[in-house]
C-alpha cells in the first residue's frame, strides 16, 4: 500500500500512508490512538474506499469494495471492535457468511461442527459450539472472532488488537498459533499497543503518526524506546511512572460476595490511597465481581461496607451516592453514547454539578466537557465531537472524565487501558496514581499483567470465581518470607496452581 | 475553529426537520393560494384547535418514543378516562373533582404501562397493546357501548375545550403551554438528559446511575397524563363521552413524531420536530377536507406527503 | 354581522339578496362514515342529485370518529357553506358542532340519524329502531314462536349498532330463545368466522338476524358451509343484500333508500339556499324486502 | 460437562415457548370441559380453518419482526390485492389468473415496503405506516368503496377457502403446509442464518458478506405474498372481495408472534412459537364466541390471557 490519503468528511485521517507486506511475516503496525492503523486496515479490505493511493497484492493493483472481496483473496480482517452477532451460537458466527451447505442452501451441520471443533481445539478453546455468542466474555468472544479467522484459508490475516482483551495464558496460544501460520507461508498483520508483544512474535514494524507513514523497522534492529520515539514523536520516559500515595485508612471492604455459578466467599478490602490490582483468565468472573459491588448485577450473597460501615448498594445510583464510581470493561456497550457528543457522555454521571434545581445550567454545562477535553488531553475538534469519531484511547479518556469529575472516594477500573497507546497508556496511569495520592481507593482490574505489577499495591488474583489469592507488591513493607506478586506468582494463582 | 464546530450540531438539528418544515411551508402556501378559506383567520384557529389533541398525544409519544418505546394505548385510554368522568358527572360528581379525576386516571393508566415495561419486563410494543386492548374493553364494560352525554354545562368543563382566551381558543393556549414546558423538561433539565441518555444506551445510562426504569416509567406517565388532557379536550368539545373514541389516534400520533425526525430506535429526536408534524398532519387534514378532497383520496395524499417529508430528512 | 347574515336569509324581503348570494356558497355533506357502503350510496345519491341541480357539495368523511366529524364540520364552517347535511356519528356528540354552525347563520339538515339537542332545519330520519323491530319480527314470523335465533352486532358502541339492536330486543325478548348475540364489527369476514363459531354451539339455531347486510353475508356464507337451514335477515338493502335475497340466500333486508335520503337532503338544502321553507321532518320510509318464492 | 452445556439452549427454547404452550393448553382444556361443542372436531376443524388467515400472516411477520423490523401493511395490502383480484374477474379475467395476480401483487406490494426500508433507509413501522395508509386509500379508490362480490363458482378459487381434502378443511393444510415450508427456510438454510444474523447485528452481517438489505427485501416480500395468500382464502371463503376487510389484521399477527416469543428487537425467536401464538389466539376467539361471552369482555380476557402468556415467557 502506498501514498494512501483518506479524509471523513474533511478531516484527513490518512496522510501519504504505507506498508509493505512480505510472505509469512508478522508486521507491526503501530501508533498511537487515531494515528490511522484501523482506517489504514479497512481500505485494505475494503471496507473504507480510499480517496487516492494504490493498494498492490501480488503486484497487481486492487480495489477492493467489500471486505468479502478481500477475504477471497485470502487477506482476512479480525476487527478491533468486536463484530459477533450476540442471538447466534458459536457454530452459527464461525460460518456466517460461508456456511457448508448442500442443494438449495441447506446447511450442513455435522460438516461445520467438525471443522469448528478443529478450528476451536488448535486455539485452545473449549467452548462449546452451540453456546450463544452473548454468553461468552468478552475475551472468548475474542478468541471466537480469531477462529473464524482460520477458517478461511488465508494468506494475510489482519489482527487488530486481538489481545486487549487476552490474559497472559491466551496471548501465548494465539501467538503459537501465529508461529505455526507464519511456517505455513501466512502474513499477519498485528496491530497492538502492548509493547512487549511486538518484540516477542513480530518481524518487522511499521509506524504510523497522524495519519503519516513514519517508517518500517526490523524488530531486532530497534528498542522500545525508539519504537515510542517514532510513534509518539517524544520520549516518555518510564512506562510506569513512580508512585508516591500514602496508604491510609480502609475504604472498602467485600465480604463473602457470592454469585451461583459466578463467583463465591469473594472477601477483600482496599485502603484508600491504594491500588488493587485484580488479575486472572479470561471468564474468571472479575467483570462480574466489580459490577455487583457497583450494584449492577444482583448478588445472592455478601456483604458491602465503606469505611467500616455496612451499605446497602443494589443499584449503581446507590454506589455512586456512596462516591463508588466505575470504569466499565466494554466502552461500546457500557460505558459510551456513542452517537452523543463528549459533553453529553461527561456530563452524564455529573448532573448534578451541572444543574440547579435540576435545571441544566448551559455554562457549567460546557465548562466541564471544555475540562475534560483539556485536563485529559482528549484529541478531538472539540466537546460537541460525537464519541463514535473518536479513537480508541481517546474514548477512553472520555469515560475517565465522565467518572474524575464525580470526585469519587472509591475507583473501580475494569481494563482501564485496552486498547489505548503507550502515551496515552501513561497519562492514565499519572491520573490513576494522582488520584491514590488524594486518597482514592482503587480497584484495578487488568489482563495486562506488566501493568497489574507496575501500577498495584497488592494484586488479587482470581480463579474460576475463587479468590486464588492476595499478593503483596510493594518490596518496602514486604514481611519476612511473605511471597509477592511476580509474573509467575499470578501465573500460577490464576490457573488454579498453589504457590510453593 | 471551536465556533465552528459548536454551531454545527444546531445547523444540523434545522437541517434534520428541514424536510418537515420544508413540507409545512409548501403546504401551507399551497392551499392558501388556493383557498380563501383555507387562509382565513378564522380557519387557522380552528385548524390550530384541531391539531390540539393529536399534539398533546404526540407530544407524550415523542418522550416515549426517545427511550425507543411506543405507546399504543393511548387512544383506548383516553377513551376509558373521559367515560370515568362523565360517568362521574353523571353520578353527580362536582365536574372539575370529575375533570381531575380524569387527569389522575390517566397518570395511574400510564404509569401501569410503564411498570409492565419495565418491572414487568415487556416489550413496549406487546405491553401497549395489551393494554389498549384492555383499556378499550373496560370503556365499553363501563359504558355499556353507550355514549354518554347530558354533562351539562359546567363553564369550566365546556371552557376546556370551546372558550377562548384573547380570541385564541383555549385548546391552543393548552397545547401551546404543555409544549413549552415539556420542551424545556427534555431540554434544559437533567431528567430530560436521563431520557435521551436511556434512549441513546440504556445500559451504559445505568451503569452511570441514571434510573432508567423510574425514567421510562415517568414518560409513559407523562403520555397517559397527556392523552387523557386531550380526552378533556374532546369532552369539552363534544359534550359527550364516546367508547368508540380514540381508534387510531396512536397512529397520528407516532406518524407526527416520525415527521418530526424522531428516531424509533430511540435517543435521537426534538419535540419541536413533533409540533412541526402535528401542524403538517393537521393543515393536511384541514385544508384536504376544504378543498373537497375525497376522503379515499386523502389517505393516498396523506401517506405520500408523509413518506415524502421523511424521505428527504432521512439521514445516513 | 353572523347573525344579521343570518336574519337577512330568513326574512322573505332580502329573498333577492340572498338568492344571489346563495348561488356562491356551498352545500357541506358531514358523513360519518365512507366504509360502509350504505353510507356510500348516500353520499353518492347526494352527489348525483348536486350534480343535477348544478350545486357544489363538499363531502367530508368522519371516518366513525365523533371528534373528526367535528374537525370536519368546522372545516366546512370555514369553507363558508350555506347548508350544512349532517349525518351523525353520534346524535349527541355532534350537537356542539351544528350548534356552531347555526350559531354562523348555516342552514342545518340532519340524515339518516337526529341531532340531540339542537332545532336543524331540516329532519331526515330513517328510523333504525323500528327498522330493525320490523326485520326480527318478520324472522320470527318464519321460525316460529320461541325459535332459537342468533343476533351478529355491529362495531360495539356504534350508533347504528346501539338503535338496531334496541330494535331487535323489542321484538325478540320473550317471544324467542336467543341463543347468541355477538359482534362481528359490520364486517363480512368476522361475520363468517362468529356466524360459524355460533353454529358449532348452537347447532339448532334458526334464524340469524345481522345488524347489516355485511355481516348477513358473512352468516349466509357459514350456513352454506355448514350446510344448514337458517333463516337470514340483514339491514341496508345493499346491492349485495338485495341480490342475496332475491335468490333466497336472505329471507328478508331492510330497506332505507339511502341514495334517496341523499337526494332528498341535496333537494331541501337547495330549497334553504334559495330562502324557500322545507318541511321540518321528512320521513324515509322503512321497507322489507322479502324473498318472494 | 460438554453434554450438559451442548443441550442447555435447546431446553431453553422450549422453556421460551413454556408459557405460551401451557396457555394454549390450559385453554383448550378449560373450553373443552366447559363446553361439548367446543371439543367436537367439526368445531376444531373449522377452529383450525379460522385460524389459517392469521398463521399466514404472522408467520409473514415472523420473519420480518426476526429483522428487527415489522409489518403493518399486511391487512391493507390483502384488501388491495383480493379487490383488484374480484375487479380482474369482474372484468372478465380467468379466475387462476386473477389468483395469480393477487399473489404477483402481493409480492410486489411486499418488496415494495421491503425497498422503502433498504434502499429509501426508512424505519420499518414508518415506511409500513404510511403503505397501510396509501394501500388503504387505493382499495378504495379502486372499488369505490363497495363490496365487490359475483366471482362466479370457479372450483379453484371456491376450493382454496372452502374444499376439504381428506376431510380437513383446504386453508388448513395450506396453513400446514407454508408452515413446514417457512419453518425449513428460516431453521435449515443458509437464508435462514442471514435473517437471524441480520436481525442480530446488522453491522456484523454485512461484514460477513450477508447482504442484509436483499435478506430484508426477501422477507417484506414473502410477507407481501404470505398477506396475499390469506387474502385469496378470504376471498373463497367470502364469495366477494371487502374493501374494509383486514383492518387490525396486523395486530393479530404481532400478537401471535409476541406470543410466540419471538422478540420485537430481532434476532431472537422461532416460527412455531408463533404457531402457538396463533392457535391461542384462535381458540380465544372460537371458544369465547361459542361460549357467548359478551363482546365488551371479551377484549379484556383476550387482553389478560395474552399477557400472562408472555409475562410467564419473557427472559431477563
Ligand atoms: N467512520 C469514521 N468517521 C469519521 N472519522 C473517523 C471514522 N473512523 C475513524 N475516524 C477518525 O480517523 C482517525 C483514525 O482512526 P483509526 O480508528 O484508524 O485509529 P487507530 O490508529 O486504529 O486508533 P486506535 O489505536 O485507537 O484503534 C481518528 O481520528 C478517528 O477519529
Ligand atoms: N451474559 C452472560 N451469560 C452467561 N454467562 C456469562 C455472561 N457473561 C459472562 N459469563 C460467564 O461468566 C464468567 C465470568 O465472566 P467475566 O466477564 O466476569 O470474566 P472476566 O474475568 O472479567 O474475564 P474477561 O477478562 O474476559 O472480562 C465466564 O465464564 C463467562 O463465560
Ligand atoms: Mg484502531
Ligand atoms: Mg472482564
Amino acid at each position: 500500500m502506498t501514498g494512501i490519503n483518506k479524509s471523513f468528511s474533511g478531516n484527513q485521517v490518512l496522510k501519504n500512508a504505507e506498508i509493505d507486506i512480505a510472505e509469512g511475516e508478522i508486521h507491526a503496525l503501530m501508533g498511537e490512538n487515531g494515528a490511522g492503523k484501523s482506517t489504514l486496515m479497512k481500505i485494505l479490505t475494503g471496507v473504507y474506499t480510499r480517496d487516492s493511493g494504490e493498494v498492490l497484492v501480488n503486484g497487481t493493483p486492487v480495489n477492493y469494495t467489500h471486505p468479502k472481496q478481500a477475504e477471497e483473496a485470502g487477506i482476512v480482517f479480525i476487527y478491533q471492535e468486536l463484530n459477533s452477532v450476540p442471538d447466534l451460537t458459536v457454530r452459527e458466527n464461525l460460518f456466517l457468511g460461508k456456511e457448508i451447505h448442500g442443494k438449495f442452501g441447506i446447511l450442513d451441520k455435522a460438516a461445520m461442527d467438525k471443522k469448528a471443533r478443529q478450528v476451536l481445539d488448535r486455539l485452545g478453546v473449549s467452548i462449546p459450539v452451540d453456546r450463544t455468542m452473548s454468553e461468552l466474555s468478552v475475551g472468548q468472544q475474542q478468541m471466537i472472532e480469531i477462529a473464524k479467522a482460520l477458517l478461511v484459508d488465508a494468506k494475510v490475516i489482519i489482527m487488530d488488537e486481538p489481545t486487549a482483551a487476552m490474559t497472559l495464558e491466551e496471548t501465548r496460544v494465539l501467538f503459537r498459533v501465529l508461529r505455526e501460520l507464519k511456517e505455513k507461508g501466512v502474513s499477519t498483520i498485528y496491530i497492538s499497543h502492548r509493547m512487549e508483544e511486538i518484540f516477542e512474535i513480530c518481524d518487522r514494524v511499521t509506524v504510523l503518526r497522524d495519519g503519516q507513514f513514519i517508517g518500517t523497522k526490523k524488530v531486532s534492529e530497534t528498542d522500545m524506546d525508539s519504537l515510542i520515539k517514532m510513534m509518539i514523536g517524544r520520549e516518555i520516559g518510564e512506562r510506569y511512572p513512580a508512585r508516591h500515595s500514602k496508604i491510609g485508612d480502609t475504604m472498602l471492604e467485600v465480604k463473602d460476595f457470592t454469585k451461583k455459578g459466578v463467583f463465591q466467599n469473594v472477601s477483600f478490602s482496599v485502603r484508600a490511597g491504594e491500588v488493587l490490582g485484580v488479575s486472572g483468565l479470561i471468564g474468571a468472573g472479575r467483570t462480574e465481581i466489580m459490577q455487583s459491588i457497583f450494584g449492577y448485577l444482583p448478588r445472592d450473597g455478601g456483604t458491602l461496607l465503606i469505611r467500616g460501615k455496612e451499605v446497602s448498594v443494589h443499584s449503581p445510583e446507590q454506589a455512586i451516592s456512596y462516591g463508588i464510581g466505575f470504569i466499565t470493561e466494554d466502552r461500546k456497550t457500557e460505558g459510551l453514547m456513542l452517537e452523543k457528543s463528549i459533553r453529553e457522555n461527561v456530563s452524564l454521571t455529573n448532573l448534578g454539578r451541572i444543574s440547579d434545581h435540576s435545571v441544566i445550567d448551559k455554562k457549567k454545562d460546557m465548562e466541564l466537557a471544555r475540562k475534560a477535553v483539556q485536563e485529559l488531553t482528549i484529541r478531538c475538534s472539540g466537546p460537541e465531537e460525537s464519541c463514535d469519531s473518536l479513537s480508541g484511547g481517546n474514548q477512553q479518556k472520555v469515560i475517565f472524565s465522565k467518572w474524575i469529575f464525580t470526585e469519587p472516594k472509591i475507583l473501580i477500573l475494569d481494563e482501564p487501558t485496552r486498547g489505548v497507546d503507550v502515551g496515552a497508556k501513561k497519562e492514565i496511569y499519572n491520573i490513576i496514581n494522582t488520584l491514590a495520592e488524594k486518597g482514592v481507593a482503587v480497584i484495578m482490574v487488568s489482563s495486562e499483567l506488566s501493568e497489574i505489577l507496575g501500577m498495584s499495591d497488592r494484586v488479587m488474583v482470581i480463579h474460576e470465581g475463587h479468590m486464588a489469592g492476595i499478593l503483596n507488591n510493594r518490596p518496602e513493607t514486604a514481611a519476612a518470607g511473605e511471597k509477592m506478586a511476580s509474573q509467575e506468582n499470578i501465573m500460577t494463582l490464576a490457573t488454579g496452581g498453589k504457590l510453593k | 475553529m471551536n465556533t465552528k464546530t459548536l454551531s454545527r450540531p444546531r445547523i444540523g438539528d434545522i437541517l434534520q426537520n428541514l424536510g418537515a418544515m420544508i413540507a409545512l411551508i409548501v403546504l401551507f402556501v399551497a392551499f392558501s393560494i388556493i383557498s380563501a378559506d383555507f387562509r382565513s383567520m378564522n380557519n387557522i384557529l380552528s385548524l390550530l384547535k384541531q391539531a390540539s389533541t393529536n399534539g398533546l398525544i404526540a407530544f407524550g409519544m415523542t418522550g416515549v418514543i426517545l427511550t425507543g418505546g411506543i405507546d399504543l394505548s393511548v387512544g383506548s385510554l383516553l377513551a376509558l378516562t373521559t367515560v370515568v368522568g362523565a360517568l362521574m358527572i353523571h353520578a353527580g360528581t362536582a365536574p372539575v373533582i370529575a375533570m381531575l379525576c380524569v387527569l389522575l386516571l390517566g397518570v395511574v393508566l400510564g404509569a401501569l404501562n410503564g411498570i409492565l415495561i419495565t418491572k414487568g419486563r415487556l416489550q413496549p410494543f406487546i405491553a401497549t397493546l395489551i393494554t389498549m386492548t384492555v383499556y378499550r374493553g373496560l370503556t365499553y364494560i363501563f359504558s355499556n357501548g353507550m355514549p354518554i352525554s347530558g354533562l351539562g354545562s359546567d363553564p369550566l368543563l365546556s371552557g376546556v375545550g370551546r372558550g377562548t382566551m384573547m380570541s385564541i381558543p383555549v385548546p391552543v393556549w393548552i397545547m401551546v403551554v404543555l409544549f413549552a414546558l415539556y420542551f424545556f423538561i427534555l431540554n434544559k433539565t437533567t431528567f430530560g438528559r436521563k431520557v435521551y441518555a436511556t434512549g441513546s444506551n440504556e445500559k451504559a445510562a445505568q451503569l452511570a446511575g441514571v434510573n432508567t426504569h423510574k425514567t421510562k416509567v415517568i414518560l409513559y406517565t407523562i403520555s397517559g397524563f397527556l392523552a387523557s388532557a386531550a380526552g378533556l379536550i374532546l369532552l369539552s368539545r363534544l359534550g359527550s363521552a364516546q367508547p368508540t373514541i380514540g381508534v387510531g389516534y396512536e397512529t397520528d400520533a407516532i406518524a407526527a413524531v416520525a415527521l418530526g425526525g424522531t428516531s424509533m430506535m430511540g435517543g435521537r429526536g426534538k419535540i419541536y420536530g413533533t409540533l412541526i408534524g402535528v401542524l403538517i398532519i393537521a393543515v393536511l387534514n384541514n385544508g384536504l377536507n376544504i378543498m373537497n378532497v375525497s376522503s379515499y383520496y386523502q389517505d393516498v395524499v396523506k401517506g405520500i406527503v408523509i413518506l415524502l417529508a421523511v424521505l428527504s430528512d432521512r439521514k445516513r | 354581522a353572523c347573525t344579521t347574515g343570518a336574519e337577512q336569509t330568513s326574512s322573505g324581503a332580502a329573498a333577492g339578496a340572498t338568492g344571489e348570494q346563495s348561488t356562491g356558497k356551498a352545500i357541506g355533506l358531514s358523513v360519518s362514515t365512507l366504509n360502509n357502503p350504505f353510507f356510500v350510496t348516500l353520499s353518492d345519491g347526494a352527489k348525483a342529485e348536486a350534480k343535477k341541480l348544478g350545486v357544489q357539495v363538499t363531502v367530508a368523511d368522519a371516518g366513525n370518529d365523533t371528534a373528526k366529524q367535528t374537525n370536519d364540520i368546522e372545516d366546512l364552517i370555514s369553507k363558508n357553506i350555506g347548508v350544512l347535511i349532517v349525518n351523525p356519528v353520534d346524535s349527541d356528540a355532534v350537537s356542539n358542532a351544528v350548534k356552531d354552525a347555526k350559531s354562523k347563520g348555516i342552514k342545518v339538515i340532519s340524515v339518516d340519524r337526529v341531532v340531540n339537542g339542537v332545532d336543524v332545519d331540516c329532519k331526515i330520519a330513517s328510523d333504525n329502531v323500528s327498522g330493525a323491530k320490523m326485520a326480527t319480527e318478520y324472522l320470527m314470523s318464519k321460525v316460529g314462536k320461541n325459535a332459537k335465533i342468533a343476533q351478529l352486532e355491529g362495531t360495539t358502541g356504534a350508533s347504528a349498532t346501539i338503535d338496531r339492536g334496541k330494535g331487535f330486543h323489542q321484538a325478540a325478548d320473550g317471544k324467542a330463545q336467543i341463543v347468541a348475540s355477538q359482534t362481528a364489527k359490520f364486517d363480512r369476514a368476522t361475520a363468517l368466522n362468529v356466524s360459524e363459531n355460533i353454529l358449532q354451539a348452537h347447532g339448532d339455531v334458526q334464524g340469524i338476524f345481522a345488524q347489516n347486510d355485511e355481516m348477513a353475508l358473512g352468516a349466509v356464507e357459514a350456513v352454506a358451509a355448514a350446510k344448514k337451514n337458517v333463516v337470514i335477515v340483514g339491514f341496508d338493502a345493499t346491492t349485495d343484500g338485495q341480490s342475496a335475497v332475491k335468490s333466497g340466500k336472505m329471507a328478508a333486508t331492510v330497506q332505507q333508500k339511502p341514495d334517496l335520503m341523499g337526494a332528498t337532503a341535496i333537494d331541501n338544502a337547495q330549497k334553504l339556499l334559495k330562502g324557500e321553507k322545507v318541511a321540518a321532518n321528512v320521513p324515509v320510509s322503512v321497507t322489507l324486502i322479502t324473498h318472494k318464492g
